[in-house]
C-alpha cells in the first residue's frame, strides 16, 4: 500500500507517494531526480550512495525511504550553496582527488562528516573514516591530501 | 563444495546396509525429509525441507543409484531444484560401510554438492556449515534407530 | 529490488508484540534493517509484514550504576555505544569493539539489538559481549525474561527468541577491579573484510597482579554462532601468566572451535589463527588489567 | 630545456566541476521520456544445451513490453579477435552468467518479475574449469573448433648457445588469478530506435567507435545506422571495451519495442559476465652468465580464455613477449597457449597481459641476484634496455630512462641503508617494468585524428572520439592544445564523444591517448594556427614565419606591443567577403608496425615507457599477513603533461596492484563466481593503503616522437607492483610466493615449510 511521505532534501521539501519496499537511493534518484547519489554495490559496502541524514552518514541503498520521512537529508547537490563550492569540493578539484568521479559524491560527503566530527584529524583518522568509501581510481592519496588541506585551514 | 563425514554404528554391516537400502526406513533419518517415492529399485523422488533461520527451503530431488556393491559401497547422484529461490542442486554421493567388528560398522560418506542460482551465492560458509550439521543429525538418527532395535 | 511488504509501525513494545503474535511467521521485526534488507534484496526472504520498532520511544539509552552495571537500549546505535563516555571509561573493550563494526555509515544506522538478533556468527559485538557475561532482556506477550547471551544464539541467524518476542535491552555486569579486555578482529584480506577469526578476552587479575583470577573468551566466525571458549577459560583460570601456559591454551582453543573453510581461509588455518589470536588477546587483556 | 606555459602544470580536471558537484551525468543518470527498463536472464549452469525457452508467463506480466531470446537475435557470431560469441545464446550456454534472454518493461520490478518467470530447459553438458584438463586431446569440446583458442611458439637468437653460456639456471612455475576491474560504475546503456532506422545508444564505454563497429556486426546493421554517445564514464580499466553484449541487448530491446530502453548491470552481473583479467600459468626458465647478464629465457604461458574470446587472444601474446624489451634479451624461446574453459570470458584489464609475466621474471631476477651475489638493483642495471636499442622483437627504443629510474628509486627509498638496517620481519623489494604507448593491432592503424574549431570568441573546441573515462584525457589534450596555440587551458573545450560529431578514434586502451591523441590534437591545432597566422600576417603586415602566439595573443616575434588577440584574428577570418571559420584538422599515426603472428616481431608501439617500483613490507610471522609500509614509484613517462593527474594515475594503479598482489582473486566453484560482490571480493580501502607513497617522474629522457616529449602512463603503474611486493616478502621472511594473490595462508604455509627444511 502506497504512502505519502515528506522528504526534506537539501532544505527543500518533497512529497512522494511510495511503497514501503522502496529504498531511499531509488527515491532520491528516480522519483526526485537527484542523480548525484550513485548506486555502486547496492549492499552498503562501496559508499557511492552515501548521503547525510540529520548530519549522519548513511548508505541510502540500505535504507527504507520511509525511514527518511521527517529527517533532514543532504546529498552532494546540497553542498553547492549560493554559487559557492563547499571547501571540500574546491579542495577535491585543486588536489585532483578524483578521476572517474563516480565515488566522488559519497567521498566528499564522507570527508565532510569526518571533519565535522573531528576538525583536525590525523592521517590515520582520515583513512579510517574513509574506510568503506571505495575508490578504484585514485588510490586515496589525493583524497587524504584534500581533507588535510581543508583541515589545515 | 565437498562434504565428508564419518560415523560409527553399533550394528553389523549387513544390517546397516539393509537399513540404508530401505528408503522407507532410512529416509526419515534424513533431516527435513518430507516424503520419499520409490520410482524403481534405482530411483527415488525425495522432498527435503531445510530451514536456515527465517529462510526456509524446499528441495525436490531425484536420487539415482549409479553404482552399488553390497554391502559396502554405494554411489548416488542427486539432482533437484529449489523453486522458491530459482536454485538448482546437484550432489554426487559416495557411501562406504566398513565393518569394524562383528557388531560395529563405520559409515563414511562424501558428497560433492553444487548449488546454482541464488542459493549458490548465499555465503558459502553458511550453506557448508548447515550441510555439516544435517550430516551429523543424520548420523544421530541412524544410530538411534539401529542401536535401539539392536 | 525488494519484494513488497506491509510496514507496521507500533508505538510501544506491547503493541509490537501483539502485532507479532497476530501475524506469526508472516511477520518479522525490523530495526535499522541493514542485515534484513540484504536478505530481502537477494529474495532469500519475502516477509508479508515487517514490524518496525524504530518508532518506539525509550529504547535508545545507555545507563550505568555500580549495582546494576550497564544497561543499553536495543535501539542504541553502534556509533552511540562507540562514542559513549561511560562505556569508554567503564568498558573500553566495548568501545573498541563497536568502533570496528562495518563502516561509519553502518555504525550510524545499525543497532545493538538488531545486531544480536540477526545472529550472524561473524559480527563484531557478540564475542566481546559474551566475554563480558552480557545478558539480554526480552519482552513478549507473556511478560519479560532475561537470557544469558551465551544461551541466546542457536544457529546461523537463529536465536531463542520466540516469533512474538522482542529484545529490548542488553545488560552488562560491572567488571571487578584489575580487569582488562581486548578484542581482536583478524581478517585475511582488507581491514574491513569479514573476519576469519574474532576473539575477545576479558582477564581479571588477583590483588598481586600475578594470577589470572578469571578469564573469559568470546569467539566469533568459528562456529555456527558466536561462542564462549569454556575449556580454554577453565584451563587458564587460576594460572600465572606465562608463555608456556599461553601456548597450551592456544592448543586447547584450537580444538574448541568448529570453523568452516571459506574465502577467508581453510578450516585448518582458522583453527591455527584462533590459537595465535588467543595468545595476543589474553596478553593484551592481561596488560590492561595490570594497569 | 623548452619553456612551457601550460604543459607540466598541475591543472584541475576540465570536467571537474561537474564531478565534485554531482552534476556529471553517467548513463544510469539519464532518463528519457517513455523509457523502459531492461533486464537480462543469465545461465545458472556452466555448460549446457538449451532445449526449450518458455517465455509465455513472462510476456503476460503487466508492464512487460518485450521478451527476447536467442531466436529473436540475428544469430551472428562476433568477437574482438575470434568470432565465438552470440548476443543471446540459442544453442549452448558456456558459463554461469551467459546471456540467455532479455526483458523490457515499464519498471524494474516488472522486468525482474518477468525474468524470474522465464523457464529454460537445459541439457547439462560436461564442464571444464581447468586449462590443463581442457587442453587434453580427449577433453569435451566447448566450441566446435576445439578448446585451444590460440597457440604461439618461437625461438629467437642463439637459444642453444645461450643455454651453454649460462652459469646459473633457474626454473619455476608461477600462477596469477582472474581479477576484476572493479570500476565503481557498472556497465550500462540507453538505446533509442527511430523508425528512420537509426539506433542511438548512450554507452558506458572506453572505445566509442570500436564499440559501434562491434554492435553493427553483432546486430547485422550498417555502421552508419548506429550512433554512439559517451556520457561520463565511471572508470573502465579495459573492461568497458564492448567485449560483452550489454549494448547489443539494449539495442535489440529498443528496436523491438520502439521505445527508449535503459539496461544497467547489477554489481553481481558485472562479476559474473564482464571481461576480467586473464589468468596465467607460467613456466619460466632463465639462465645467467657469471656477470649477471641474461644468457637465455625460456617462457611458456597457458592462459585461461574462459568460455568466449574477448581480448584474451591479444593479452596472451602480450603476456609472452612484452617483457622481452625490458632487458637486453638475446636468446629466447617462447610458447603461449590460450584455452577455453567454462568460466567467465577474460579480456582486457589495465596492463593487458603484461603483469603476470612481470610477476614471474622480476622474481627470477631477484633469485639470480641472490645466487650471484649482486644487489637487485645492480643485476637489473647490467641488463637494462638503453636508448637506441632495437630489441629481439625489433622494438625500437627511442627513449628510455630505465637505468635512471632504478637509481632514482633506490635514492628515494634509501635502498642500501634501509636494506642494511631493516627490522625483523621487514623487507624491501623492487620491480622494473616496460609498457607500450599504443599497440598497432586494428587494421594496421594505431593513429588518432582530431578537429579543432577556433571560435570567433577566441575559444577552441576540440572534436575527438578518444573519450574521457576518468583517466584525464580531456584535461591532458586541452593542455596540449592550449600550449600549441599559446592560449590558457581554460579557453579550450572538448566535445563529448559522439560518433556523429567526433573524428574516428580507436579509444582508450594500451596507454595510447596522451601519446597518440596528443599528437593528433597538436597537429590539428597547428593547422588552425597556420590559418590564424596567415590572416594575422596580413593584419600585422608581417610574414607568418615571424609570428608567435602567447597568452592568447598573436604578434611579431620580439614585438608584443602590436599584438592581436586570437579572437580578433578568428573574427577577422570570418567577418569578410568569402570569410571562413578557422577549423584545423590533424591526424597522427605512430611509427609502429604490425607484429608477425607467431614470432611476434615488429615495432608494436611508437614509444615505450619504463620504470622501477620499490616497497617496504612487514610480514607477521605467526599469521603470514603482509603490511605494505611504503611504496616508491620512479617512472619514465617522458615529459609529463600534468603531474597531478599523472601521480593520480600511478597512485590508483598501486591500489589495484597491491590488491592483485595480496588479496584480489575471483574464486570459482563449479564455474560459478563465489565472491560476486564488494563484500566478498575486497578491493583496498583508504586505510589498507600504505601512508607513505612517493611518485617520481624521471624526465631525464623525453620521447622524441611524443607531444612535447610525452608518452603513455595509464597502465604501467601496476605492472611491477606484485613482483616488488613478492621480492619484499622474500627479503622479509625468506620465502618465495609464486602464486597470486599472496594470501596470509600461503605465506604462513611457506614459512612453515622453510622452518621444517631448516630443522
Amino acid at each position: 500500500m502506497k504512502r505519502k511521505i515528506l522528504l526534506n532534501i537539501n532544505d527543500e521539501d518533497y512529497e512522494v507517494e511510495i511503497d514501503p519496499n522502496r529504498l531511499l537511493v531509488d527515491v532520491i534518484r528516480e522519483d526526485i531526480g537527484l542523480t548525484g547519489t550513485k548506486k555502486g554495490c547496492e549492499i552498503g559496502v562501496c559508499g557511492a550512495c552515501t548521503v547525510l541524514m540529520d548530519g549522519k552518514l548513511v548508505s541510502s541503498c540500505l535504507m527504507l525511504a520511509i525511514y527518511a520521512a521527517g529527517k533532514k537529508i543532504t546529498t552532494i547537490e546540497g553542498l553547492f550553496k549560493n554559487g559557492e563550492l563547499h571547501p571540500l569540493q574546491k579542495a577535491f578539484l585543486d588536489y585532483g582527488s578524483f578521476q572517474c568521479g563516480f565515488c566522488t559524491p559519497g567521498m566528499v560527503l564522507a570527508s565532510k562528516a569526518i571533519l565535522e566530527e573531528n576538525p583536525h584529524p590525523t592521517e590515520h583518522e582520515i583513512r579510517e573514516g574513509l574506510n568503506g568509501n571505495l575508490c578504484r581510481c585514485t588510490g586515496y592519496a589525493k583524497v587524504v591530501e584534500a581533507i588535510q588541506a581543508v583541515a589545515g585551514k | 563444495m565437498l562434504i565428508e563425514e564419518k560415523f560409527t554404528v553399533k550394528a553389523p554391516r549387513e544390517k546397516v546396509w539393509a537399513f540404508l537400502m530401505n528408503p522407507n526406513a532410512s529416509g526419515p533419518c534424513v533431516p527435513g525429509c518430507e516424503k520419499i517415492e520409490v520410482l524403481d529399485d534405482k530411483t527415488y523422488r525425495v522432498t527435503v525441507k531445510v530451514k536456515i533461520a527465517f529462510v526456509s527451503l524446499a528441495f525436490n530431488m531425484m536420487v539415482k543409484i549409479s553404482e552399488m556393491n553390497p554391502p559396502s559401497h554405494l554411489e548416488t547422484l542427486a539432482t533437484g531444484e529449489e523453486s522458491g529461490m530459482a536454485s538448482n542442486i546437484k550432489a554426487k554421493n559416495v557411501l562406504d560401510l566398513i565393518s569394524l567388528s562383528e557388531f560395529e560398522t563405520e559409515v563414511s560418506y562424501r558428497s560433492e554438492v553444487s548449488l546454482f542460482g541464488k542459493l549458490g551465492t548465499m555465503g558459502q560458509s553458511v550453506v557448508k556449515g548447515k550441510a555439516k550439521q544435517l550430516g551429523r543429525e543424520f548420523a544421530e538418527a541412524v544410530r538411534d534407530r539401529l542401536e535401539v532395535s539392536a | 529490488m525488494i519484494s513488497g511488504f506491509e510496514l507496521l509501525e507500533p508505538k510501544s513494545v506491547k503493541e509490537a508484540c501483539s502485532m507479532l503474535s497476530k501475524y506469526g511467521d508472516q511477520a518479522k521485526v525490523i530495526a535499522g534493517g541493514l542485515s534484513l534488507l540484504l536478505f530481502m534484496r537477494e529474495k532469500l526472504y519475502r516477509p508479508k509484514y515487517l514490524v518496525s520498532i524504530m518508532g518506539i520511544k525509550g529504547l535508545d539509552y545507555i545507563k550505568y550504576d555500580e549495582k546494576n552495571g550497564l544497561r543499553i537500549g536495543a535501539l542504541t546505535t553502534h556509533r552511540t555505544i562507540e562514542n559513549s563516555k561511560t562505556i569508554k571509561e567503564k568498558f573500553p573493550v566495548m568501545a573498541e569493539t563497536f568502533h570496528k563494526v562495518g563502516s561509519m555509515r553502518i555504525r550510524n544506522v545499525g543497532t545493538i539489538g538488531g545486531n544480536l538478533c540477526h545472529a550472524d556468527p561473524r559480527l563484531d559485538p557478540p564475542p566481546t559481549l559474551l566475554a563480558l557475561d552480557a545478558k539480554v532482556k526480552v519482552v513478549g506477550p507473556k511478560g519479560n525474561r532475561t537470557i544469558k547471551l551465551e544461551d541466546f544464539f542457536v544457529n546461523y541467524y537463529e536465536t531463542v527468541l520466540k516469533p512474538d518476542e522482542i529484545l529490548t535491552e542488553v545488560r552488562v555486569p560491572g567488571s571487578p577491579p584489575k580487569t582488562g579486555g581486548a578484542y581482536i578482529r583478524f581478517s585475511t584480506k582488507t581491514n574491513d573484510d569479514t573476519p576469519a577469526v574474532e576473539l575477545a578476552a576479558v582477564v581479571t587479575l588477583d590483588s598481586k597482579k600475578e594470577v589470572l583470577e578469571n578469564v573469559k573468551i568470546g569467539l566469533g566466525a568459528l562456529a555456527p554462532t558466536a561462542i564462549r571458549a569454556k575449556k580454554t577459560e577453565v584451563f587458564l583460570k587460576g594460572k600465572k601468566f606465562k608463555a608456556d601456559i599461553l601456548e597450551e591454551a592456544s592448543r586447547i582453543v584450537s580444538q574448541e572451535v568448529d570453523p568452516i573453510g571459506d574465502l577467508r581461509g581453510s578450516e585448518e588455518y582458522k583453527k591455527e589463527m584462533v590459537g595465535v589470536m588467543l595468545k595476543r588477546g589474553v596478553k593484551m587483556a592481561y596488560e590492561k588489567a595490570g594497569r | 630545456m623548452q619553456e612551457f606555459s601550460v604543459i607540466g602544470k598541475r591543472l584541475p580536471k576540465v570536467e571537474g566541476y561537474d564531478k565534485v558537484t554531482g552534476m556529471a551525468t553517467y548513463v544510469a543518470d539519464i532518463k528519457l521520456p517513455h523509457m523502459l527498463y531492461g533486464k537480462v536472464l543469465r545461465s545458472p549452469i556452466p555448460h549446457g544445451k538449451i532445449l526449450h525457452v518458455d517465455t509465455e508467463k513472462a510476456k503476460k506480466v503487466p508492464g512487460v513490453k518485450a521478451v527476447l531470446t536467442g531466436e529473436d537475435t540475428p544469430k551472428i557470431k562476433w568477437g574482438a579477435f575470434i568470432d565465438d560469441m552470440h548476443v543471446l545464446a540459442f544453442d549452448n550456454v558456456r558459463f554461469v552468467g551467459d546471456e540467455v534472454a532479455a526483458v523490457a518493461a515499464v519498471d524494474e520490478s516488472a522486468a525482474e518479475e518477468a525474468i524470474d518467470l522465464i523457464k529454460v530447459d537445459y541439457e547439462e553438458l560436461p564442464t571444464l574449469f581447468d586449462v590443463f584438463e581442457a587442453m587434453k586431446s580427449d577433453a569435451p569440446k566447448i566450441h566446435e573448433k576445439g578448446n585451444v583458442a590460440l597457440h604461439q611458439k618461437f625461438v629467437k637468437g642463439d637459444f642453444e648457445g645461450g643455454m651453454k653460456e649460462a652459469a646459473y639456471v633457474f626454473e619455476e612455475d608461477f600462477t596469477t588469478p582472474i581479477v576484476w576491474h572493479a570500476y565503481l560504475e557498472t556497465m550500462g546503456a540507453i538505446a533509442t530506435y527511430s523508425l528512420s532506422g537509426k539506433l542511438s545508444i548512450w554507452l558506458s564505454t572506453q572505445t566509442l567507435f570500436m564499440a559501434r563497429q562491434r554492435i553493427a556486426r553483432a546486430l547485422g546493421m550498417r555502421i552508419a545506422d548506429i550512433r554512439l554517445i559517451q556520457p561520463s564514464v565511471g572508470g573502465g580499466f579495459g573492461g568497458k571495451s564492448c567485449d560483452e553484449p550489454t549494448a547489443m541487448i539494449c539495442g535489440l530491446l529498443a528496436k523491438k519495442t520502439g521505445r527508449p530502453v535503459r539496461l544497467i548491470n547489477t554489481r553481481e552481473e558485472e562479476f559474473q559476465a564482464s571481461r576480467p583479467r586473464v589468468a596465467a600459468n607460467i613456466h619460466l626458465k632463465m639462465g645467467f652468465r657469471k656477470d649477471g647478464t641474461i644468457a637465455f629465457k625460456d617462457a611458456r604461458t597457458v592462459n585461461d580464455n574462459g568460455a568466449y574470446s574477448a581480448k584474451a587472444p591479444a593479452t596472451t601474446g602480450v603476456t609472452l613477449t612484452r617483457i622481452d624489451t625490458l632487458y637486453r634479451f638475446k636468446n629466447i624461446r617462447g610458447e603461449a597457449i590460450l584455452v577455453y574453459t567454462n568460466k567467465v570470458p577474460t579480456g582486457a584489464f589495465r596492463g593487458f597481459g603484461n603483469p603476470p609475466m612481470h610477476f614471474a621474471v622480476e622474481q627470477m631476477m631477484d633469485m639470480a641476484a641472490k645466487e650471484i651475489g649482486l644487489d637487485p638493483t645492480e643485476i637489473r642495471l647490467r641488463n637494462a634496455t638503453q636508448v637506441g636499442d632495437v630489441s629481439i622483437h625489433g622494438w625500437r627504443v627511442n627513449s628510455c630512462a630505465l637505468s635512471d629510474s632504478i637509481r632514482k628509486a633506490a635514492e628515494l627509498m634509501n635502498w642500501k641503508e634501509e636494506r642494511a638496517h631493516k627490522k625483523a620481519h621487514q623487507g624491501l623489494g623492487m620491480g622494473c617494468f616496460i609498457h607500450v604507448s599504443g599497440k598497432r593491432h586494428f587494421g594496421n592503424y594505431d593513429g588518432s585524428s582530431a578537429v579543432v574549431k577556433v571560435n570567433e570568441d577566441g575559444k577552441l573546441t576540440i572534436f575527438s572520439g578518444e573519450g574521457e573515462i576518468g583517466q584525464g584525457a580531456f584535461t591532458v589534450l586541452s593542455q596540449i592544445a592550449a600550449e600549441e596555440l599559446g592560449v590558457p587551458a581554460k579557453d579550450v573545450e572538448i566535445n563529448v564523444g559522439d560518433t556523429d560529431t567526433s573524428t574516428y578514434c580507436h579509444g582508450a586502451y594500451a596507454s595510447r591517448l596522451t601519446y597518440i591523441a596528443g599528437n593528433a590534437v597538436k597537429a590539428a591545432v597547428a593547422d588552425a594556427k597556420r590559418q590564424l597566422f596567415k590572416m594575422a600576417s596580413e593584419m600585422l603586415e608581417a610574414i607568418p614565419e615571424d609570428l608567435v602566439s602567447k597568452d592568447a595573443k598573436i604578434f611579431v616575434k620580439g614585438d608584443p606591443s602590436k599584438a592581436l588577440t586570437v579572437s580578433e584574428v578568428a573574427r577577422a577570418c570570418l567577418y569578410r567577403e568569402g570569410g571562413f571559420p578557422v577549423i584545423g584538422r590533424g591526424t597522427w599515426d605512430p611509427p609502429s608496425e604490425l607484429q608477425t603472428k607467431d614470432t611476434r616481431d615488429g615495432n608494436t608501439s611508437g614509444a615505450y615507457s619504463f620504470g622501477t617500483q620499490m616497497c617496504k613490507v612487514e610480514v607477521d610471522p605467526e599469521t603470514g599477513k603482509v603490511k605494505v609500509l611504503s611504496f616508491i614509484a620512479a617512472h619514465d613517462s617522458g615529459k609529463v603533461i600534468n603531474p597531478m593527474l599523472a601521480e593520480g594515475q600511478i597512485e590508483g594503479a598501486l591500489q589495484q596492484g597491491i590488491g592483485y598482489a595480496l588479496c584480489e582473486e575471483m574464486v570459482f566453484e563449479d564455474g560459478k563466481v563465489m565472491n560476486p560482490n564488494f563484500a566478498d571480493y575486497k578491493i583496498l580501502s583508504a586505510d589498507d593503503m600504505p601512508e607513505k607513497i612517493k611518485i617520481h617522474f624521471v624526465e631525464t629522457c623525453v620521447e622524441p616522437t611524443g607531444p612535447f616529449g610525452a608518452k603513455g602512463l595509464g597502465e604501467p603503474g601496476l605492472v611491477a607492483t606484485s613482483p616488488a611486493i613478492a621480492n619484499a616478502i622474500c627479503d622479509a621472511v625468506g620465502v618465495r610466493i609464486k602464486g597470486l594473490p599472496m594470501t596470509p595462508e600461503k605465506i604462513l604455509k611457506a614459512i612453515k615449510e622453510k622452518n621444517k627444511a631448516a630443522r
